[in-house]
């Protein structure tokens, strides 16, 4: 062994062994416990709302792309579009999902379709609502602005990667008075969508709604998994401060054995 | 061979080298962790062209049929063709190569992000408000690093500066590595579903934030 | 209060502009401080001897030339003025060398290094975490030959420099992905390397737990950062004299909040939307 | 003088997106997505000549000839039905990185994180850092009951730590963006008009 990382590496093995165990655990059937989440909650109060207000929930899965390390959040935005097309379909309201990537099109669409399908009100299913604004970032945002404004949007529900356009978008539900629910992993975007939103999914939070949302076995077991592995992180963390604050310092010589 | 056991297996053999030469000092996996790490750079190399060889297939196509805005189809492509046969026969050294990249893609790529100082005045003004405890508590730190940066803050209040590096080296830090460490642990996760073969159809990608 | 929620935005966007412009033409000079991360890599920089391996990396595209230009002109002015240190330049953005090559030429005649000897241009190679990893690991290996197409092995000042470990400190001007993350895990974690950045000011409060660490030894925060080092060069450059336009335009910002929360308050219809 | 007047006519395109999406705006759009993929396609190639092509060269090293074509094989997604074959230099990229993901963020971003904040609890700074760390640690904790009080209590005070910390994002990023723009402003004023001293 190289010299200097072997607490790392039994750390990995500590790691990478929870969560392999959990989600092997998740595929076999065994369900976990997830707290809840605010945002995600408040999406069947913005439908409902909507409803009674007679105008569109606006929704975007972020402006991500399907390839990359970015890709998780556009899943993520795309399962708890699940979510929020089989509120609107089983409430009767009307809803409109801006895309930015036109691979990411069929997908929101299926989505959708399926979501009134399921909720048996497949006649309901507007073909338009799920549209290809834009290529281009800023065009996008504009686009998303100009539709927000024109229909008086009730609901604002952005949820996926957002990079710059965030404030933008945030700002023109923010003035139809909308009710705003976004989220992000990208963290340099979270500011906004808490400076002019009403509930906001901060970093790991969509993951955790994105799988809340489609009960994914696979992605509820690791985040089980991951949870563990914070929860050893925690444990290390306390013994090393009390250590520490005793006056000795084995636990820091140790880390880095 | 369009079997993906074998793909997952081949991500699986690259990922484990390179895993086991951070940890072990064995020559022969140091020399093939040295000798993949290049191979994925020539890999990403050609890469680069990807982006390219789309833009003609899109853009080739409205031109062909006339579609909305053509004509900035044929811009598009013009200067794309220009610019490459420039660089492949001047080099990105050369001196008519840098004309373009200074005066056009230079201030281009800048301007393009700078509207942004326009747009998060404009929704500072009509949307930033401190309507709950979280975005009251984010405003008033966000004003005091705003003040703690620009010099006026100084003139204004001498304490300003220290306020604003106690925020970002104390709370700010210890808020970031909680989020850091979480991230960490996700990433790992994130690898291990690529490993088990569970997660598919991945790519690094990266960019401006 | 009604009309302070509907102003026009163009007319916003029209007094950010103004409150960037008049000081432009009418500076004041507000004075301002050195904050101790920017003090932190002047130290780094200065404190380099006849011999020292310097590694500069230009990780930044044109969208962040407007904050990673000055500093890496203050920067680079200082390391090439610092005699007998070995300067690799090298990027792993693609728009990097165009930088690096554009400050090297406004710098022609003003220091004594000699290509080759005293420093060298290596250019960019792709590939992002895995280029700089392959760097780190073999320079020789990753990469083969210089900017100008020389081969590495008639280099001289290469020869006794093999990989990271032979560096005693890296710079990095960097703005997004690969970054700040991207070296400190490949190069810094593994070969112990010193390490400053310069970066934009979006990427600062992120990488605060690298600094607090001790991963990152010191770092300018974007424009601010730029000026700062400016004036411990005691060379007064574009960032000094932007730092008007930057208060006001942070004064400016300031007031719209204030602005926009008086008028969102004191809304009698806000309860009900 | 011309390069000037180029940059300021491209600076004033892009600019005019401020005032409404017009017709303009979006061939200067245009005119930059070109040559940045020309910028690409360029430095790719040169990376490419420093990477695979000198090697084999001048050093007869043959076995680069592997990812070069494994390399070309990205191109098959252009040619129906071949897609699949695109996929083997994805495995091998996607492979890579992973393995540095995994093994540079164990160390890097969790274990030497962990290590930095073992400090004794002797000061207010010291005790925040330990707390923030641990309650927005916690904030993270999904898998538990909503009844947990001690998980309640500490997630809302990590929510709160981090409500700071995006403040001084926030800061920053007016900073970030205003500092672009005077870039532009300086441009204009300066190189372009010469009102600048």
């Amino acid at each position: 062994m190289k010299s200097g990382v072997m607490f790392q590496f039994f750390s990995l093995l500590i790691v990478a062994g929870a969560i392999i165990f959990f989600i092997q655990k998740a595929r076999s059937g065994t369900t976990n416990q997830i707290r809840t989440i605010a945002g995600l909650e408040a999406i069947e109060e913005a439908v409902g709302r909507a409803t009674e207000m007679g105008r569109m929930v606006h929704f975007s899965p972020g402006i991500a792309g399907l390839n990359g390390v970015t890709a998780a959040q556009t899943f993520a935005g795309l399962e708890t579009l699940g979510m929020v097309s089989k509120l609107v379909a089983r409430y009767g309201a009307k809803i409109f999902v801006s895309i930015r990537q036109p691979i990411v099109l069929p997908l929101a669409e299926e989505v959708v379709r399926q979501a009134y399908m399921a909720e048996g009100a497949i006649e309901a299913y507007d073909e338009d609502c799920v549209q290809y604004l834009s290529s281009q970032q800023f065009a996008y945002a504009a686009a998303v602005m100009g539709i927000i404004q024109r229909e008086k949007a009730a609901a604002n529900i952005l949820l996926g990667g957002f990079w710059a356009e965030s404030l933008m978008i945030a700002e023109a539900g923010f003035h139809a008075g909308a009710i705003q629910i976004a989220g992000s992993a990208n963290i340099t975007q979270v500011p906004f969508f808490v400076a002019a939103c009403d509930y906001v999914l901060i970093g790991e939070e969509l993951y955790a709604a994105g799988a809340i949302a489609s009960g994914n076995p696979v992605k509820l077991g690791s985040i089980a998994g991951q949870d563990i592995s914070k929860l050893y992180a925690m444990i290390l963390l306390v013994i090393g401060v009390l250590a520490a604050s005793a006056g000795s310092d084995f636990l820091y010589d140790l880390m880095i054995k | 061979m369009k079997s993906q056991g074998l793909m997952i297996a081949l991500t699986f053999l690259f990922a484990i080298i390179i895993i086991l030469d951070a940890f072990f000092a064995v020559d022969f996996i140091s020399a093939a962790s040295t000798e993949i790490q290049n191979w994925g750079t020539i890999i990403a190399s050609i890469a680069l062209a990807l982006a390219a060889v789309n833009l003609i297939r899109v853009h080739s196509r409205r031109i062909m049929l006339r579609r909305g805005e053509w004509y900035n189809s044929v811009a598009l492509l013009l200067i794309m063709f220009v610019q490459t046969a420039i660089g492949l026969f001047d080099t990105s050294t050369g001196d008519i190569y840098n004309f373009g990249f200074n005066n056009i893609m230079t201030p281009l790529g800048a301007t393009m992000y700078a509207l942004l100082a326009f747009w998060i005045a404009s929704a500072a003004y009509r949307a930033f408000t401190a309507r709950s405890i979280d975005s009251a508590i984010l405003l008033v730190a966000a004003t005091v690093v705003m003040l703690g940066n620009a010099p006026i803050g100084e003139s204004i209040w001498s304490a300003f500066p220290g306020m604003k590096t106690w925020i970002m080296d104390v709370p700010n830090m210890a808020a970031q590595r909680g989020i850091m460490i979480g991230g960490g642990i996700g990433a790992i996760a994130l690898g291990l579903r690529i490993l088990m073969g569970i997660e598919r159809g991945h790519l690094g990608g990266g960019g401006e934030e | 209060m009604k009309v302070l929620q509907n102003v026009d935005r163009r007319i916003i966007y029209l007094l950010v502009f103004l409150a960037l412009a008049i000081p432009m033409l009418q500076p004041i000079g507000l004075p301002f401080s050195i904050n101790e991360s920017s003090q932190k890599v002047y130290d780094l920089v200065e404190a380099l001897k006849p011999g020292d391996v310097l590694v500069l990396s230009f990780d930044y595209s044109p969208s962040g030339q407007a904050q990673l230009d000055p500093q890496a002109r203050a920067v680079m002015k200082h390391a090439y003025g610092k005699e007998g240190v070995k300067i690799i330049n090298v990027a792993f953005w693609p728009s990097g060398p165009l930088f690096a090559d554009k400050f090297l030429g406004e710098m022609e005649g003003t220091h004594d290094k000699v290509y080759g000897e005293d420093y060298v241009s290596l250019g960019y190679v792709a590939g992002a975490e895995t280029a700089i990893s392959a760097f780190a690991k073999d320079m020789h290996l990753a990469y083969p030959r210089d900017r100008h197409g020389n081969s590495m092995s008639d280099i001289p000042m290469m020869k006794d420099i093999k990989s990271a470990a032979d560096v005693d400190l890296m710079i990095s001007f960097g703005t997004g992905t690969p970054g700040v993350p991207e070296h400190v895990r490949q190069v810094v974690t593994v070969y112990g390397t010193p390490f400053a950045v310069c970066m934009n000011s979006v990427s600062v409060a992120g990488n605060i737990p690298y600094y607090n660490a001790g991963q990152m030894k010191g770092y300018l925060n974007g424009l601010r950062g730029a000026a700062e080092y400016e004036k411990m060069m005691g060379e007064a450059g574009s960032a000094t004299a932007s730092m008007d336009s930057l208060s006001f335009s942070h004064l400016t910002v300031i007031i719209f909040i204030l602005i926009g929360n008086i008028a969102y308050f004191a809304d009698p219809d806000r309860k009900k939307k | 003088m011309i390069g000037t007047w180029l940059a300021a006519i491209g600076t004033l395109g892009l600019m005019s997106f401020a005032i409404k999406e017009n017709p303009f705006y979006r061939f200067v759009e245009h005119v930059y997505v070109g040559i940045g993929a020309a910028h690409s396609v360029v430095m790719g190639w040169e990376s490419l000549q420093t990477k695979a092509i000198t090697p084999m060269v001048e050093s007869a090293d043959y076995i680069k000839i592997i990812p070069l074509i494994v390399g070309l094989l990205l191109f098959a997604r252009f040619f129906k039905g071949q897609m699949w074959l695109s996929r083997y230099p994805l495995a091998m990229l996607v492979g890579i990185g992973t393995g540095l993901t995994i093994k540079g963020t164990i160390g890097a971003q969790i274990i030497n994180q962990v290590r930095a904040t073992l400090v004794p609890l002797n000061s207010i700074n010291n005790i925040i850092i330990v707390l923030g760390v641990l309650t927005v640690l916690m904030f993270f904790y999904f898998t538990r009951k909503n009844t947990n009080p001690l998980f309640n209590t500490s997630s809302r005070i990590g929510r709160y730590v981090m409500m700071i910390a995006f403040g001084a994002l926030f800061g920053n990023a007016v900073m970030g963006r205003m500092s672009l723009m005077i870039g532009r402003v300086q441009f204009l004023l300066g190189d372009w008009l010469g009102l600048l001293g």
